[in-house]
């Protein structure tokens, strides 16, 4: 090994080839596949020895880069019309130091409250407020994350069972409630179409039953000939009609 | 201090949230005295006063703080009635347990969450984000809750379909997120030689593993 | 009115933890028309500037917001005794791909940063720095990420289109183009006479990195 072992740590796989190639001083256009590829690897070496857990990232750039290699060694094979093997890593180096320089940009803007700093709401304004805000100051990551907590708090004599299957038929119900809510009434044959596998069938199935069960649902026909049609027996705000 | 006095305390009052003591702006300054702090805050009311803003330095509660003046209340408070506010957590964990679960049933909300939840659905009800789809046919007949358009509209989804589900959100791991942080950390603290880099990346990679 | 409309927004400012906008002053103000709302701000603006404040009105998130001026961060960091917003390296990189792409799918992010990103993701919607905007009509149905409001107010821009445009990054044009000839160059020497189909496809796909 004949480099310094001064290790930086490398977020990945183009963290650490662009080292090696800002530090043997190379063109990014021509990159010397073999020595890089060389250093790339006693790279990976070194950290394994040091169990650092060699991330599969690094893995795949590193046989990306030996097949480079290996192309380049056939000069006369290769097909004529194709392009240097190399700009398959010069490309992905390319859009990674754009965004690392975005990133650098990005860090010296002026950070709230890092850099500069904004009046908080002052707690003697809020006494004299009733809740009453119309706006809702929340998002979807906070509903997400109260779910997976709720979900991981595993409370005593709760058992909650993880659908596997790709339909639920919570979903289903939902589709044809606001399927029903859009249309007013649909035809029966009009909740399946026919790139429905038999399982989504079924589940879409089972959601028309049980909404059918709970009232939400009316289910018509007119003779035993006819088509089913469904019909809401809800109004627009979801209410039941039947109270 | 390469900054006037008078300005540092203005931003101290300006960024705080709550009245701050002259021996709190002592503290966080070098070698001021009580007394060039005085003088400064007696500048800075002298000129808020003289500038004749919507603002004034006040003493409160052995403070002080930059207080709105009183005329401007009636604005400000229209202001803050507009203002988003909050869920609380168990409001979030409520909703949240409808949206997943909908159609659901109180009991079966209340088995997740393990408290009552009756004070919590009528505020969801009221925020227009939970709606009553009908009655399940059981036993007393208990409500069936689902969420609204607007629910929709407030965590800006297309359609229920595009909520999340559980495994998208379990996904979103947090170990190379830790790895990353601790990475930095290190780059920070620029090690001087090479053994104790070696060193401090065993230390890095037990981080991650913990 | 009896106060003078100034001093009405600049009470609306102080009072308020987040950038206002024009709109919003408008509606909690009667008969006011945006044009005066949008004088009135600008002197303040140059009002603050003239008096030398510790702090200045700045246009961010499509809003105004008084934020204190940059030189007084130490000392402000020394009174809220917190360390200051602090993202990793990789945090800012993903943030910064998801800024010029959205909507940005996961598996584009993870592409182009050439790691997994999973937990970073998760820190910066915990920030509240991205957010799931949707998901896209493609297999398996994945989540699509944008950046927030937030995102604008934390970085200190007006809107998205303040973000600097990416070709007007100095080299990176440059290198493009260098890119571009060195495929030529190449080429050129290697293969005389071939026709330059692999090498328009090239340039074509530089173009849309852009």
């Amino acid at each position: 090994m004949d480099y310094e072992v001064k290790l930086e740590i490398f977020e990945g796989p183009l963290d650490l080839l662009l080292h090696l190639i800002q530090k043997n001083e190379v063109d990014i256009f021509d990159i010397p596949i073999a020595t890089i590829t060389d250093q790339y690897l006693e790279y990976l070496d070194v950290m394994q020895a040091l169990n650092i857990n060699v991330a599969g990232d690094f893995l795949v750039m590193a046989a990306t880069m030996i097949y480079i290699k290996s192309k380049m060694l056939l000069p006369d094979l290769k097909d004529e019309e194709e392009e240097d093997p190399r700009f398959e890593i010069t490309r992905p180096l390319m859009e990674y130091m754009k965004f690392k320089e975005i990133a650098g940009d990005f860090s010296e803007r002026e950070l709230l409250n890092r850099d500069v700093f904004v009046r908080q709401i002052q707690p003697y304004l809020r006494e004299q407020l009733a809740d009453e805000g119309s706006q809702l100051d929340v998002n979807l990551f906070q509903l997400m994350d109260a779910f997976r907590r709720i979900v991981d708090q595993k409370l005593p004599g709760v058992q909650l069972k993880l659908q596997l299957q790709k339909w639920s038929v919570k979903e289903k119900t939902e589709f044809i409630i606001a399927h029903l809510k859009q249309k007013g009434s649909i035809f029966f044959h009009e909740l399946f179409s026919e790139d429905q596998t038999v399982s989504e069938f079924i589940v879409t199935f089972l959601a028309l039953l049980e909404l059918i069960h709970v009232g939400l649902v009316k289910a018509l026909q007119r003779t035993a000939e006819s088509e089913i049609r469904l019909a809401p027996s809800f109004d627009e705000n979801g209410e039941n009609n039947n109270g | 201090m390469d900054k006037p006095l008078k300005l540092i305390i203005e931003a101290f009052l300006f960024a705080s949230d709550r009245p701050i003591t002259l021996r709190e702006i002592q503290s966080w300054l070098l070698g001021e005295t009580p007394s060039s702090i005085a003088l400064a805050l007696k500048e800075l009311q002298a000129e808020y006063d003289s500038l004749q803003r919507s603002f004034v330095l006040k003493e409160v509660a052995g403070g002080y703080q930059l207080r709105t003046q009183s005329v401007y209340a009636p604005y400000i408070l229209r202001m803050l009635k507009t203002s988003p506010t909050r869920l609380s957590r168990a409001a979030l964990e409520t909703l949240a347990i409808i949206a997943y679960r909908q159609p659901a049933l109180r009991h079966e909300i209340e088995r997740l969450r393990g408290v009552d939840i009756g004070g919590i659905l009528k505020t969801l009800l009221e925020k227009d984000l939970i709606r009553i789809m009908g009655r399940k046919s059981l036993p007393g007949r208990p409500l069936i809750y689902g969420t609204t358009r607007k629910f929709l509209e407030v965590f800006d989804l297309k359609d229920l379909d595009s909520l999340p589900k559980l495994r998208e959100i379990r996904e979103l791991g947090v170990e190379q997120e830790q790895l990353a942080q601790a990475r930095d950390e290190r780059q920070k603290i620029e090690t001087s030689g090479k053994e104790n880099a070696a060193s401090d990346e065993n230390e890095a990679s037990g981080e991650t593993s913990t």
